[in-house]
């Protein structure tokens, strides 16, 4: 199937992106906060999808937006909302997040203006059909000892939860 | 929703409180905060008084950690009539069908109670035929009132099939009790002295059809029930409570049954005909829901029992004793219990010698029985105390009388 | 203009595919249709089969039988007046529903009804419909929480637990039906499934499959087929919150769940959405494990003259159901006040026949015989969804959740190691 | 058993008789908590089946309290019963029998009769803040606390 209208697309879940991040942190409701982060990732979904890459889109809305948002709410609703509702949205820290996102922007910008010649002139042709399968080709076979590093520290990182969880029980 | 932080006026902002709730301060929220899974706060929420499974208007406070019950409390007296205080207002005769309408799933057993009492205070008998048309009527009604609560308890676990074939067969009782004294629910069928009504023709018959009926039935609810993995799990070791705490608690019925104490008033102190006839007392070994269900279903097959004993016994003669025509009893007290559906159920009366009772007190089983659901779910789910609530066999008419 | 509409109609693929747009929209208009009435006839046998397994009528008044009663019911829930508490998060509490019921729509683009009836074919199909379906439990936690009171709150947490517990064991089953698919086949009609020796994700692919290794994915490797299945159609009751999992709407312990605050509209759409996401992942069920749109025994009562006799059914099942709604009309008390309804009952019997005698018309049938065998196949399953409801008491949270981390899980994993080495050495 | 009791407290136990074959006996109100103890603890009576009060105006103590006692050991009844004037008040026997909770909460619902020591003695059947205890004979039967059903049912009378 061809494309239609990409850049029109791309600007629309760019900008979504972008606004949805924004009312992330501007939302002084945790939940309200929360259902703009699945917004912004159902919106980078789309954009997975643009890059030809659908199984990564697929497995974004099922793991972020499917699960581990629920669980994000699930744990806000718990909390008392009218309390948080009445704390401060933005604490002392301030100065070094602006100069952390300048630093970062910074980089970005002369990535963007000077370092063109690390990235290939044109656009990598990636074939438009099965690359799901290649993505499994690529992780169980190249990749593989990296993948399984990967689940042995989720694995650690479960079991920590679990001992942080349990300690009072 | 949490309750630690708020103030006293959006505490019961919960569903149902209305204004006199409103005030209601439960003890659940004064004392201690309890300890709570990963410190989150608890909950405190409120089941009723309109709430499709509390089996009437009883409203249950619930203090919760998530899911799991820290406490309860009961608020009852939404039903309340003061049948106790019309008593005092009214002759004997006139308080009779006044009874009917407390436990008004099992009047019959109401009217047994109080009539027997009366007697008793006027030392009177009631002729052996009326003894045994009590007798029927009271089993079948024991049927109905059981399968009411089957019905309802099954429907409350999440069954809602065995509700409708309960409510078919119970149809074929109230039929019988229509037939009998013109009323299906609240029946009035008894007179201080023995019954009001001859049988009609074909009392017997009908009965006997209802018996061959009805037994069978009792097979299919339990093909749909007993051996059901659901069911069993949701029932086995729930809201379980010992033989002691139930003495202690003064709960009666088949709960105290359940919990392995074999004593029913049918047999320990019998009245009526009932030392005439053949049956067992079924009890259960570990006092939760399933022992419960068992021994309630055992029950049922007992009564079917009792009536088939009593149908093809039954002597001819009169069916009222000679009682005066204004009734004054001497002056004392008397206190008569029966073993009603649901446990004891006890009738004190007073009287000072009018023809009217001084003082009449209704020892009402489900009010005692509802005593123990705090200790029965407490540390269980929210789902448990559906389940307990309804395997206590309570009938807010009684509770609150 | 016209060209570009009938270019289509010779093509061997799905819309989608062939990025013929006007056949994309006439196909969500026509899934969009036919899932409203499928709700809407759901709805109304529900009621009569949970009413005759239970002794008792149902819905009588309205129409013959009740016929109009699911309508009589929509034009309620429509007029109805429309409450918000006044303590709800008013954002929240509107988009919630349209969450769940776009959700509940949005999946249907991949069911394929038929080799080319589909709206498009998705190389991810089965990711995308679990995907999008696991989204729903979002609007359900949002509803929850913006009714901003108990019962609702306790409803959607207990539903977002359980929807999160059940998705893995779903997944675990589905992927192991796809590990089915990589595997060599005699190719029946001589078609290859893309690429041999790799498996798909996409649901035209996956009943592909099927076809070419001559077995529903339910009985191969007997038994492991059968206990993915299994574990599916357990999870799959969970998902969509019946019973006996329906928890989270439990009437006897939470009112109404989620939706206790919702009323008129709003409630319908949740109302909508249940019911199309039972469809769904029964598409799903049908799909992976049941041979899709394949009409049973193609590959022992094959040849053209059992082609012809199956492709019959469709035909023949209509002028049945008009048949016994033409046996109705004469059963109809002849008083003048049924009048009406003994007309309305003639006329659907006619129009049901009208429908039948269309699909004994070659090229219709072999067209629509697809759609009719998928559409037997998730009935058949709605069946077994009102089955469990009149049978089976309600779970309480922590033996649901015992089911589903102690029991499903494991299994799960098991038959998907099973299934891996099952296709390796057989 | 009578007499062991009445050895023990004399005069604190004014009469022990049967009346229609049904045993009761009557406490001084000073003794009753102990005369309960003992009756649980030495003679069985582990079941408590009701407590109740009776109202008789005209006397100087005016109220009768019963309790009703059962023995599943024995499979026995006996009435305890104890007069007390307006006011007075006795101790709870929660310590007791457990089930003495709602049943002494009903008697200080309806009839005004306050218990020391029980748990949390507050109306049961009855609104908290009504006024009145319905089952005094000095209540009538038609009477009720209007203020109250003004306020909360925003009616003029429950009649």
């Amino acid at each position: 199937m061809q494309p239609v209208a990409t850049t029109f697309f791309f600007y629309l879940l760019a900008g979504l992106t972008i606004a949805s991040g924004l009312a992330v942190i501007l939302r002084k409701n945790p939940v309200h906060s929360a259902l703009a982060l699945i917004v912004t990732l159902l919106a980078q979904a789309g954009l997975y999808l643009m890059l030809y890459a659908p199984f990564v889109a697929g497995v974004q809305i099922i793991l972020y937006a499917g699960g581990i948002m629920v669980l994000f709410l699930f744990v806000i609703m718990l909390v008392n909302i009218e309390r948080s509702q009445k704390e401060e949205q933005f604490n002392k820290q301030w100065i070094v997040g602006i100069i952390a996102a300048l630093a970062l922007g910074g980089l970005l910008v002369a990535v963007y203006t000077r370092g063109q010649a690390l990235f290939p002139s044109h656009a990598v042709q990636i074939p438009e059909q099965s690359n799901t399968q290649q993505i499994g080709v690529m992780l169980y076979g190249d990749y593989m000892f990296a993948f399984e590093i990967a689940s042995l520290l989720l694995l650690v990182a479960i079991i920590g939860a679990v001992v942080m969880a349990k300690k009072r029980i | 929703m949490s309750n630690g932080t708020k103030t006293e006026d959006t505490k019961m902002r919960a569903h149902g409180a209305g204004k006199d709730a409103g005030s209601y301060i439960s003890h659940l929220e004064l004392g201690e905060k309890d300890q709570t899974f990963l410190d989150s706060d608890e909950l405190i929420i409120n089941m009723g008084p309109q709430h499709p499974a509390t089996h009437g208007v009883l409203r249950v406070i619930l203090k919760l950690d998530g899911e799991k019950v820290l406490g309860t409390e009961c608020v009852i007296g939404y039903l309340h009539r003061g049948v106790e205080k019309i008593a005092e207002h009214r002759t004997y005769t006139m308080f009779n069908p006044y009874v009917d309408r407390m436990d008004y799933v099992a009047a019959v057993s109401n009217g047994l109670g109080y009539c027997e009492a009366v007697e008793k205070l006027l030392n009177i008998e009631a002729p052996p035929r009326a003894k045994y048309i009590r007798v029927i009527l009271t089993e079948l009604n024991r049927l109905a009132s059981h399968q009411l609560w089957l019905g309802t308890h099954a429907l409350d676990i999440g069954a809602i099939t065995p509700l409708f074939y309960l409510f078919r067969d119970r149809e074929e009782i109230l039929k019988i009790f229509e037939r009998y004294c013109g009323a299906r629910l609240t029946t009035h069928a008894f007179r201080i002295g023995g019954c009001q009504y001859e049988t009609y023709d074909g009392f017997e018959q009908d009965v006997i059809k209802f018996l061959d009926f009805g037994l069978p039935k009792i097979d299919e609810y339990e093909e749909l029930l007993t051996t059901n993995r659901i069911w069993v799990e949701r029932t086995k070791g729930v809201g379980k409570i010992s033989a002691q705490d139930c003495i202690a608690l003064g709960v009666t019925g088949p709960v105290l049954r359940a919990s392995g104490v074999k004593w029913d008033l049918r047999k320990a102190q019998p009245y009526a005909a009932y030392p005439e006839f053949e049956f067992e007392i079924p009890i259960g070994q570990n006092g939760d829901t399933y022992d419960r269900y068992l021994v309630r279903m055992q029950e049922m097959r007992q009564s079917f029992r009792i009536i088939r004993q009593a149908v093809s016994k039954i002597p001819e003669g009169p069916i009222m004793a000679k009682v005066p025509k204004v009734m004054k009893p001497p002056v004392g007290e008397i206190y008569h219990s029966i073993e009603a559906p649901k446990g004891e159920l006890g009738y004190f009366i007073v009287s000072d010698g009018s023809t009217q009772p001084y003082r009449v007190r209704v020892r009402p089983p489900s009010f005692v029985n509802l005593q123990a659901l705090d200790l029965m779910v407490r540390g269980q789910l929210v789902a448990d105390v559906i389940a307990v609530i309804g395997t206590l066999d309570i009938v807010l008419g009684e509770v609150d009388r | 203009m016209l060209d570009y509409i009938t270019s289509y109609l010779g093509s061997n693929v799905t819309p989608g595919q062939a990025g013929n747009f006007f056949w994309a929209f006439v196909y969500i208009l026509l899934i969009f249709i036919g899932l409203s009435v499928a709700v809407i006839a759901m709805n109304w046998l529900e009621r009569k089969i949970l009413a005759h397994m239970q002794v008792r009528l149902g819905p009588m008044r309205v129409g013959p039988h009740g016929l109009l009663q699911p309508i009589a019911d929509a034009v309620k829930l429509l007029i109805k007046e429309d409450i918000m508490p006044a303590e709800a998060d008013k954002l929240v509490f509107w988009i919630a529903p349209l969450i769940v019921v776009t959700t509940a729509f949005t999946v249907f683009i991949v069911v394929p009804f038929g080799p080319s009836h589909a709206v498009t074919d998705m190389n991810i199909g089965v990711l995308f419909m679990l995907g999008v379906s696991s989204l729903s439990v979002l609007g359900i936690v949002m509803a929850g929480w913006a009714s901003n009171s108990h019962y609702p709150l306790m409803g959607s947490l207990r539903s977002s637990a359980q929807m999160v517990s059940y998705e893995i064991a779903m997944g675990l089953a589905v992927v192991s039906a796809i590990l089915m698919t990589s595997l060599h086949g005699l190719g029946m009609y001589g078609v290859a499934a893309s690429g041999s020796g790799t498996g798909t994700l996409s649901m035209i692919e996956i009943v592909k499959a099927q076809q070419e290794q001559q077995t529903w994915f339910l009985f191969k490797f007997f038994p492991l087929g059968l206990i993915a299945f299994f574990i599916f159609a357990v999870a799959m009751v969970a998902e969509t919150n019946r019973a006996p999992f329906d928890l989270p709407e439990a009437e006897s312990e939470l009112t109404a769940g989620f939706h206790t605050e919702y009323s008129g509209f709003r409630w319908s759409l949740f109302f909508l959405a249940e019911y199309s996401a039972m469809i769904a992942v029964s598409s799903i069920a049908v799909t992976l494990w049941m041979g899709g749109w394949m009409r049973p025994f193609p590959n022992w009562l094959s040849g053209d003259t059992w082609d012809t006799v199956f492709s019959l059914f469709p035909g023949i099942t209509f002028l049945i159901l008009a048949a016994l709604a033409s046996a109705g009309v004469g059963k109809m008390p002849k008083h003048p006040y049924f009048r009406i309804q003994t007309m309305g009952l003639a006329g659907f019997a006619a129009v049901l026949g009208l429908i039948g005698i269309v699909l004994f018309i070659p090229p219709v049938r072999d067209r629509i015989q697809d759609i009719y065998w998928f559409s037997i196949k998730v009935a058949a399953f709605m069946y077994l969804y009102i089955w469990y409801r009149g049978t089976f008491p309600r779970y309480r949270f922590d033996q649901l959740m015992k089911v589903g981390w102690k029991v499903l899980l494991p299994v799960g994993i098991g038959v998907l190691i099973l299934t891996a080495i099952a296709g390796v050495v057989l | 058993m009578l007499g062991r009791l009445k050895q023990r407290y004399g005069s604190g136990i004014r009469e022990a008789s049967t009346y229609l074959g049904q045993n009761y006996m009557v406490v001084e109100a000073s003794i009753i908590s102990q005369a309960l103890q003992i009756l649980r603890d030495e003679h069985d009576f582990d079941y408590c089946v009701d407590i109740t009060a009776v109202h008789y105006p005209q006397r100087e103590k005016q109220f009768d309290l019963l309790w009703i006692l059962y023995s599943f050991a024995r499979n026995e009844r006996i009435r305890v019963k104890t007069m007390i004037a307006d006011g007075e008040s006795v101790p709870s026997s929660d310590p007791i029998w457990p089930t003495a909770n709602w049943l002494e909460r009903e008697v200080f619902d309806m009839f005004g009769i306050r218990f020391d020591g029980h748990p949390d003695l507050k109306r049961i059947l009855l609104p908290e803040d009504w006024k009145g205890h319905p089952l005094r004979k000095d209540y009538g039967i038609i009477q009720q606390d209007e203020e109250w059903v003004k306020v909360n049912l925003g009616i003029e009378s429950g009649q």
